[in-house]
């Protein structure tokens, strides 16, 4: 019963912080917002048993990526025409396309989704066991995947430091 | 060397030229043109010797060459000689030698590129008349359009870029159309026949089988490309401007050889694919023919650039090979053909002269001269003569042609006059018309070009030196003799007249027409089995 | 358990939102935010997909997403350094010199 | 598990592996960059060389099953793809000389590599990031001018969206079918269910956004402008060539119904439109070359419609003729210190007396690609639409055709500039690199034998 | 019919060919001697030839004689031959072609001595004369029409001689036009036959529809399409407009063209095809009243006319006109009676005109001529005899053949009528005084000529008064031959109304009085310094006015036909049809291309947000499509 409602909680959270994304002035606080969903969205996954999940939420989302941006926040704090519009012209058209994306969508997922959970909760030991039996192609994909990335990341600061050649 | 690989060789005797151009340095100016000439020399006399050799009796196509080259799609490399494109080839590899050396004086920009483009594109407009697979031809056709593009557009007047968009333009569109309705025709032949070819034989037998709508609006996608190409009002914007800012060669080749591939188009393609269509739509192709006949005959009346004069005369003239193919009685068609041969030799000749004369004076505006005949007797005496030919008086192959047209559609209309059908004689009788109207702008042409008190800028200029007194002698020779004994190359066209006639008029369609073209044809319906 | 159909929905709202944010908020960084909110909600819907399922393969996929989110990052904010550094805006709009 | 299966099935990814990983360690060892084209050039070589032979030994395996397998069609894919790659980083010698582009765009094809063979929408996703994320950086590695970091970042965004619209396709036919099989795809495609018709039309979006597609297709514009032209000759054909290959196979033989079908044939048919359009009145070559890969984006999807088993061939076919006269222009493009005088169409004004040879070539790659006979260009776009005809398609087919001749236009405008107009005193006067030149060879006599024997061309695909 | 082969009729039509070609291509160079050798004495040889097939007809030899010499086209049943056809209409015809044409060679050497273009201007003749022998002996229409465009295009340059004046060139392209327009009729006509009766052969075609049944095709149409073209060749209205302006051209080719043989080819043609209008009452009936008609006005026209060239050009018109009245009503064989001696007497006149003009050095204004009489005699005498032969002067040839006309006018079974009869007469009235007239202008009364004119005034050489002569004799006894009589198995005459034969000789009687009487008035008239002749013209200003004017046909022709015709191809046709209609869809389309272009490049304006809508909208939008119908 109780965690029904901590899962409609989080849920609902979720939601709020997205939704205070969009209305948030400063970049800091979107992403404290942001964060808050992150969070909450690990304690759906939590709940919902996909403990693996919500894990990795914290340390990757939270622990890695949203410091990561924070950091960069505080670093560049110009002085911003966008805090005082935030919204660019096309506000209302894209509204409404959110509007008609999410009804279709979230039509057709409710629809798709059946009523009630099944399913046994699919801890973090079934998920290494079966991901370094099953799926070790994608981890050493994933490490590819990382080293490109890093080279790129390199080079674009590489770049930066370059200064443009033209 | 057998005869089936010498037409291999007359194809290819272009591309083997540009590949000698290459390596000849591009300062060598005279070099390159004494190449190029005698590479299309050579080429006219390998033709020469082809004709000599070609069986007029033979129905089935001769010299032929098969080759598969795109094997899953049916696509083959199939030339050959028929009596469809025997006399057009002949004409198309004479006129070349003489475009070549018409621009010896008259190109000094870019000379390598612009014998390259000659050379390419009598290479694409032989192919065009060889190929006898559709896929081919549609090959041919289309490339012809990159070196005319460029020969108007690098060596042309001051509205040069304009005038060869517009050609291009203009063309690409009717052959993207052509292009859909081939792919739709080669389908259903899959489909019906479940054989997948581009050979005209097979598909002459898919495009009759198809019901009667589809048929009409192919031909139109056919139709339109060709119709273009003839051009026939109104499609024919493109045509003055093209003329009028080319140079001299374009000139020439375009009036000489590729105004005919649309006629060539409606007469090995066109019609015969689509024979209860063509019998539908016949009396509206032959209204638009007789409109471009008298149209452009008008039009010819009021201009007053020399080139456009001739450009609009190219419109009439076409006009009677429309008329005669619609004709669908062995003179209107073979009438065609001889026109379509005349009217190269003729107006490329005219074109020819109108070059010299510019090379002079530079300016084709027809205010500015007068009494030429004064200071240019030679060169007078040949341009009466082309303009004689080109009214089509008797003894000259304009003659041959309008009159074996003119009596064609006569003889098809006269009989449907019985049925109460007065169109087609009303479009004949308005044709004859174009006699006088003809007669009217070239003689006000000559008159104030050669007649009157001479006047022209940068006179006193020489008269027609060798070379140009050489090109037209070999012009005007050719016109008398198809004028004077046009049996013998009739003879060598008239199977594939009847072919065309057959294949047209087989299907029940229209009673009249059908009836009068065999009581015409000699009443042996079945000869000659095209082409295998 | 709730209805997975509501937490699925959110999902999907979640990646609404951000695509929403990526249109409509000018500053870069929120922007970048947003398409990480994308990719959170898309992972949720996995999951409940996955509850629904029960197979592995969608949890291994939001894995991927996770890291695949992390590098993107990785790579975007250099590049937002570099633009900053041109432009002295992290301001949108001010970065429309290619156009047409 | 088989490690020698594993071993010879992903023998080309293996190959590419290895360059990356040695160059990653020259990286960081060795100090002065030496040898990394020859090392990017040879890597690639040996990867195609392997598929190649591969292919034609007629090798199939799933190593991974339900993830990964290889067939002859899919290492073929990677042979064009890698063979492509070749010339493509010959022209790179001029701009780039640091390992780290060879690194980026080995790692690229090493995605694709992947998501041509992919079977599971993890692969997909592994691959097609692996392929966007360097892409990204490439854009604004040359960094001549400080656009290329706009480019860059819109192209982000945008591809980033793009996964995420792909992962939420994916999430919604896993929802549906319980797997993540790619070919749950293509059962999505024929079904009714609501879900399944979502999941397939965002995975269908997430490729129309890689490729281009109107309404998804700004990006490219900006990004192919921004970037330097290896780099946007890379985009305009590897990138291009991967995510069509890889969307063939996710296609496979699968039957296109309504209303996947309208999807298949409106959207492209309006990139046909709207590349063709747009490009008239560009001022930049590369710009221009972005929206004419628009409509040829349009081209390749209009082969979907046609019958599954012609699919492979005609989008192949098309990306070999399209890819290799893309790089031919790129490649005879005069070489300039200054990017933006490089870029600019005007510069191109009588580059005929400058230099004949790099304008006939120029000239020929624009016409191949209006898709004017005799060039492979045209051949491509007839075997696609014989295709779409035979399907049954025949008025999207005639659509499509007229929507190509409007492309004919701005082609011709380029030859116009080469041939008929006069010489711009500012134009440049750089001499191409003899690696330019040869890999304008390379795509030169590729294209001379895809038009004088296409049938043999067509044997092989 | 027995026809006998034969190859010399081709040898006669290829001897001037062989002129024109010799001397158009070597003429320059080789001088003066050897074009006066080639230029006449092929034609002369051609005349030798001409009479010897001559010889082979009549009563001993063949009947006819048929030269095929090629085969022209042919497909399937369709043939065309090129064959030559000689009996007795071909026979008169050719020699009057060949002999008038061989002296008026000889003259012209004279006429032309000091001209520079020499040379040119016997290749010329020689051309005509071989377009000229092929339409008469021709076999086939085909081939009379190749003879039929030939000559045309012969007398175009040969009027526009002198090319420098943009009149004589815009003369001989008048010529020109005006004889394609008949023949555009003459066109349709042949391919009415060939439609119908399937051949071109005349003679064929005569028998054709001499059998029964007749060909399914109304004769009169037939007929008056041909005739049609006739009316182009021979200048009767409403194509007479050319005739005229064609006296442009040297006097000889006046003499030769347009008065003896080319513009008598459209009385052949109907004669020729005697066959079809024997059949076709109605066209016959219409040649007859056009042919009078044309007859009665061109002479009023000539009465009033000053230029000596002019006076003569008319009388051609008008005797061209008796000529189509006599084939009207069926009297071919008096039609071509009246044919051959007109050569002699017309073309008489003419180079005597030319004589005078060449004493006159260039003058041609009888205002301003007169007593010639003295100066140059035999000018005068030769003249004179031709004049009272036109006149109808008995014994002279015009005489005999005139009032043959006239009698068939009256008496004609085939249409013959006092109406007609009457207007003959007044016509013939007219002709005898406006021809007089020209004599007594011309060569009495008082000089009205400039001193310096009249001190030059001479007698022209030996070459041209002695053709003047040889022509004057045959105009006095041409008549003799009676022509009619010789055609009599081609060209039967009609047979008399029953009633009228024991008219005949009054109506001899009527046609000498009217001669004379023209004489007299004439006489009268202008005896005395033309001082009566002014006073009537005072009395009616406007008669005189529309007389000289020429009752503004060319006028009505340019407004009604050729104004309209310009205005219709340079407003309609160029100004709207091709520049706003067709060419201005073309670009209004270009337009809408660049436009829609040019909105395109403006979507794209570089801002991430609009590309990241575009996103969004296209996934919701191909959502929607997909799942509108679930």
């Amino acid at each position: 019963m109780i965690d029904t409602v901590l899962l409609y909680f989080f849920a609902a959270a979720a939601l709020a912080g997205a939704a205070l994304m969009l209305v948030l002035r400063h970049p800091m606080r979107v992403a404290l917002a942001l964060i808050a969903t992150m969070l909450s969205l690990a304690g759906v996954y939590a709940m919902l048993g996909a403990h693996a999940i919500a894990v990795f939420q914290v340390l990757i989302y939270v622990g890695a990526v949203m410091v990561f941006m924070v950091y960069v926040i505080m670093l560049l704090d110009v002085r911003e025409p966008t805090v005082s519009h935030r919204y660019s012209w096309l506000l209302l058209p894209g509204v409404a396309g959110f509007l008609l994306l999410l009804g279709i969508l979230g039509r057709a997922v409710w629809q798709g989704l059946r009523a009630s959970a099944t399913g046994a909760p699919y801890g973090v030991q079934a998920f290494s066991v079966d991901f370094l039996n099953d799926y070790w192609l994608h981890f050493e994909v994933v490490s590819v995947l990382l080293v490109a990335a890093v080279v790129a990341a390199i080079a674009v600061i590489e770049v930066g430091r370059r200064g443009s050649r033209g | 060397m057998s005869d089936a690989s010498l037409l291999n060789l007359v194809l290819f005797l272009p591309v083997i030229g540009m590949a000698l151009l290459l390596r000849v340095p591009t300062s060598r100016e005279d070099m390159i043109r004494g190449l190029t000439f005698w590479v299309m020399v050579v080429q006219f006399a390998l033709c020469v010797w082809l004709y000599t050799r070609f069986d007029a009796a033979d129905p089935g196509l001769q010299f032929a060459t098969r080759l598969p080259w795109i094997a899953d799609w049916g696509v083959y490399y199939l030339i050959g000689l028929d009596g469809y494109n025997v006399l057009l080839v002949l004409l198309t590899a004479f006129l070349g030698p003489l475009v070549v050396a018409s621009a010896f004086t008259a190109v000094t920009r870019d000379v390598k590129l612009f014998y390259s483009m000659v050379l390419l594109i009598q290479f694409t407009m032989v192919g065009t008349f060889l190929a006898q697979d559709l896929f081919l031809f549609y090959l041919f056709w289309e490339a012809m359009l990159i070196p005319m593009f460029l020969i108007i557009g690098i060596w042309g007047g001051e509205r040069r870029i304009y005038a060869t968009l517009k050609f291009v333009l203009y063309t690409a569109f009717g052959s993207i159309l052509m292009l859909a309705a081939l792919i739709y025709l080669v389908v259903s032949l899959q489909a019906s026949s479940g054989i997948t070819s581009f050979a005209f034989a097979d598909l002459y037998r898919a495009g009759a089988e198809l019901p009667l709508d589809v048929q009409v609006i192919l031909l139109a996608a056919f139709g339109l490309s060709f119709a273009i190409k003839v051009p026939m009002v109104p499609l024919h914007t493109w045509l003055p401007d093209a003329h009028v800012e080319a140079p001299t060669a374009g000139s020439v080749i375009l009036a000489g050889v590729l105004l005919k591939m649309g006629t060539y188009g409606f007469m090995k393609l066109g019609f015969p694919l689509f024979p209860q269509a063509t019998q539908l739509l016949a009396p509206v192709i032959a209204t638009l023919a007789v409109i471009s006949i008298v149209y452009g005959a008008c039009l010819a009346l009021v201009q007053t650039d020399i080139k456009k004069i001739i450009a609009y005369s190219s419109i009439s003239h076409l006009g009677y090979v429309m008329l005669g193919l619609t004709t669908f009685n062995l003179l209107g068609i073979q009438g065609a053909v001889m026109q379509m041969v005349s009217h190269g030799l003729v107006a490329g000749g005219l074109f020819l002269m109108v070059g010299m004369v510019y090379e002079r004076c530079h300016t084709r505006d027809l205010a500015a001269y007068g009494g030429l005949a004064r200071i240019l007797p030679v060169y007078s005496v040949f341009f009466v003569i082309l303009t004689l030919a080109s009214i089509g008086l008797p003894t000259t192959s304009g003659f041959t042609g309008e009159f074996l047209v003119l009596l064609g559609a006569f003889a098809a209309g006269w009989p449907q006059l019985g049925q109460g059908d007065a169109l087609p004689l009303t479009l004949a009788v308005v044709a004859v018309s174009g006699v006088v109207l003809g007669a009217l702008y070239m003689l006000w042409l000559a008159q104030r070009l050669l007649f009157g008190a001479t006047r022209a800028p940068h006179q006193p200029f020489a008269d027609l030196n060798g070379r140009e007194r050489a090109i037209l002698a070999a012009i005007v020779v050719a016109v008398f003799a198809l004028g004077l004994f046009p049996n013998e190359p009739m003879h060598k066209t008239e199977l594939a007249a009847r072919h065309y006639q057959r294949l047209v008029t087989a299907a029940p369609a229209k009673a009249p027409m059908a009836a009068l073209s065999h009581s015409h044809e000699g009443g042996n319906p079945d000869e000659g089995t095209f082409p295998r | 358990m709730g209805s997975l159909q509501f937490f699925g929905w959110v999902g999907v709202a979640l990646f609404a939102i951000g695509l929403l944010g990526v249109v409509v908020r000018r500053n870069v960084l929120v922007m970048l935010m947003c398409m990480e909110l994308m990719l959170n909600g898309v992972s949720l819907t996995l999951v409940v997909f996955a509850q629904q399922a029960a197979a592995a393969a969608a949890t291994v996929l939001v894995f991927l997403a996770f890291v695949v989110a992390a590098a993107e990052i990785a790579i975007a904010i250099p590049i937002v350094l570099l633009l900053v550094r041109h432009k002295r805006s992290l301001d949108l709009d001010s970065y429309a010199d290619l156009n047409g | 598990m088989n490690a020698t299966l594993i071993f010879t099935a992903m023998l080309p990814e293996h190959i590419l592996l290895a360059g990356i990983v040695l160059l990653v360690l020259l990286e960081v060892t060795a100090g002065k960059p030496r040898a990394a084209l020859a090392m990017g050039v040879l890597t690639t070589a040996a990867a195609c060389a392997a598929a190649l032979v591969l292919s034609l030994q007629g090798f199939g395996a799933a190593p991974f099953p339900g993830h990964l397998s290889v067939d002859p069609s899919a290492l073929l894919a990677k042979a064009l793809v890698l063979a492509l790659a070749i010339p493509v980083l010959l022209i790179s010698r001029e701009d780039f000389s640091d390992r780290q582009f060879h690194i980026l765009v080995l790692s690229a094809l090493y995605g694709i590599c992947l998501m041509v063979s992919a079977d599971s929408f993890l692969t997909l996703f592994l691959g097609i990031e692996l392929l966007s994320l360097p892409v990204y950086v490439l854009v604004l590695l040359a960094f001549r001018r400080p656009e290329s970091a706009e480019a860059a970042l819109k192209y982000l965004v945008l591809g980033g969206t793009a996964s995420a619209t792909l992962l939420m396709g994916a999430s919604l036919l896993f929802g549906w079918g319980g797997t993540l099989e790619t070919a749950a795809f293509a059962r999505a495609l024929g079904s009714s269910d609501g879900l399944a018709l979502a999941g397939a039309a965002l995975v269908v979006t997430a490729f129309f956004l890689k490729a281009a597609i109107v309404p998804f297709h700004a990006w490219a514009p900006d990004a192919y402008e921004g970037a330097s032209v290896p780099v946007t000759a890379f985009m305009a054909t590897i990138v291009k060539a991967g995510v069509l290959l890889a969307a063939a196979r996710l296609f496979a033989e699968a039957p296109l119904l309504r209303p996947m079908a309208d999807l298949v044939f409106i959207l492209p048919l309006a990139s046909i439109v709207w590349g063709n359009l747009a490009a008239m009145r560009q001022q930049s070559f590369r710009r221009m070359i972005a929206y004419s890969s628009i409509a040829h984006a349009g081209y390749l999807f209009y082969a979907f419609l046609g019958e599954g088993a012609l699919r492979f061939q005609a989008v192949a076919f098309y990306l070999l003729a399209y890819g290799v006269m893309n790089v031919l222009a790129f490649a005879s493009l005069p070489p300039d210190g200054d990017d933006r005088a490089r870029d600019r169409l005007d510069n191109l004004k009588g580059l005929f007396h400058r230099r004949p040879y790099a304008a006939v070539m120029i000239a020929i790659a624009m016409l191949s690609l209006a898709g004017l006979p005799p060039f492979p260009g045209f051949i491509a776009k007839f075997l696609i639409f014989k295709n779409v005809i035979a399907a049954g398609f025949t008025l999207y087919a005639v659509l499509g055709l007229v929507g190509s001749y409007l492309g004919i236009y701005f082609y011709l405008r380029v030859v116009q500039f080469l041939f008929m107009s006069p010489e711009e005193a500012t134009a440049n006067r750089g001499t191409p690199g003899r690696f330019a030149l040869g890999a304008g060879a390379l795509c030169l006599a590729a294209g001379v034998v895809m038009s004088v024997v296409p049938g043999w061309v067509l044997g092989w695909l | 019919m027995n026809a006998a082969p034969t190859n010399l009729l081709t040898a006669i039509v290829l001897l001037p060919l062989a002129g024109f070609l010799l001397n158009g291509l070597l003429g320059n160079r080789l001088g003066k001697g050897f074009v006066t050798m080639v230029g006449c004495g092929l034609p002369i040889a051609a005349f030798a030839l001409a009479v010897k097939c001559f010889l082979d007809l009549g009563p001993g030899g063949n009947l006819l004689l048929i030269d095929i010499a090629y085969t022209w086209f042919s497909a399937g049943k369709e043939s065309f031959e090129i064959a030559f056809y000689f009996d007795r209409l071909s026979a008169v015809m050719a020699l009057i072609v060949t002999g008038v044409g061989s002296l008026i060679h000889v003259y012209s050497t004279g006429y032309m001595k000091d001209d520079r273009s020499y040379a040119r201007y016997f290749a010329y003749l020689n051309l005509f004369l071989f377009f000229m022998l092929m339409l008469v002996l021709g076999r086939s229409l085909l081939v009379l029409f190749v003879g039929w465009e030939g000559v045309g295009l012969a007398s175009y340059l040969l009027i526009g001689f002198w090319f420098e004046d943009p009149e004589k060139a815009a003369a001989g392209k008048k010529a020109f036009i005006t004889n394609r327009i008949g023949d555009a009729g003459f066109l349709l006509g042949m391919f009415l036959i060939y439609t119908t009766v399937g051949t071109l052969d005349m003679d064929r075609i005569n028998a054709a529809f001499m059998a029964t049944p007749a060909p399914m095709v109304s004769a009169s149409l037939v007929g008056i399409l041909l005739f049609f073209g006739a009316c182009g060749k021979s200048a009767q209205i409403p194509l007479h407009v050319w005739l005229p302006d064609a006296m442009a051209g040297p006097t000889p080719v006046s003499a030769l063209i347009h008065a003896a043989t080319m513009v008598t080819a459209g009385v052949y043609l109907v004669a020729r095809m005697s066959g079809i209008y024997l059949h076709a009452p109605e066209a016959s009936a219409v040649i007859a009243a056009v042919g009078l008609a044309t007859a009665f006005f061109a002479a009023t026209i000539a009465v009033v006319q000053t230029d000596i060239k002019k006076v003569l050009a008319y009388s051609t018109i008008s005797q061209l006109g008796f000529m189509f009245l006599a084939l009207g009503v069926g009297a071919y064989g008096a039609a071509v009676f009246h044919l051959y001696t007109h050569a002699f007497f017309k073309a008489c006149l003419f180079l005597g005109a030319g004589s005078v003009i060449h004493a006159m050095s260039g003058e041609q204004d009888i205002r301003k001529m007169g007593g010639l009489a003295k100066k140059i005699p035999v000018t005068f005498w030769t003249f004179a005899i031709a004049t009272a032969a036109i006149a109808g002067i008995p014994p002279l040839a015009g005489f005999f053949s005139k009032d043959e006309i006239v009698w068939f006018a009256l008496a004609s079974g085939r249409g013959g009528s006092a109406l007609l009869f009457a207007v003959a007469a007044v016509t013939a009235l007219l002709t005898s005084f406006y021809m007089f007239r020209l004599l007594w202008l011309t060569f009495f009364g008082a000089s009205r000529m400039t001193k310096e004119a009249e001190h030059h005034v001479h007698e022209s050489p030996p070459s041209m008064t002695g053709v003047l002569v040889v022509l004057a004799g045959l105009s006095t006894v041409g008549g003799f031959l009676s022509i009619p009589h010789f055609l009599e198995r081609e060209l039967p005459l009609p047979a008399v109304k029953e009633g009228f034969e024991h008219y005949e000789h009054f109506v001899v009687a009527a046609s000498i009085a009217i001669a004379l009487a023209g004489l007299a008035g004439a006489a009268w008239f202008f005896g005395s310094g033309a001082a009566r002749a002014e006073r009537v013209r005072l009395a009616f200003p406007t008669l005189h006015r529309v007389l000289l004017g020429k009752y503004y046909v060319d006028e009505a022709y340019q407004a009604w036909i050729g104004k309209p015709l310009l205005w219709i191809s340079e407003r309609v046709f160029l100004r709207f049809g091709d520049q706003r209609l067709f060419d201005g869809t073309l670009h209004a389309l270009a337009a809408l291309g660049r436009g829609t272009a040019a909105v395109l490049g403006r979507i794209q304006t570089g801002s991430l947000h609009l590309y990241a809508f575009l996103v969004l909208s296209g996934i919701a939008t191909a959502l929607w499509w997909s799942l509108r119908h679930v």
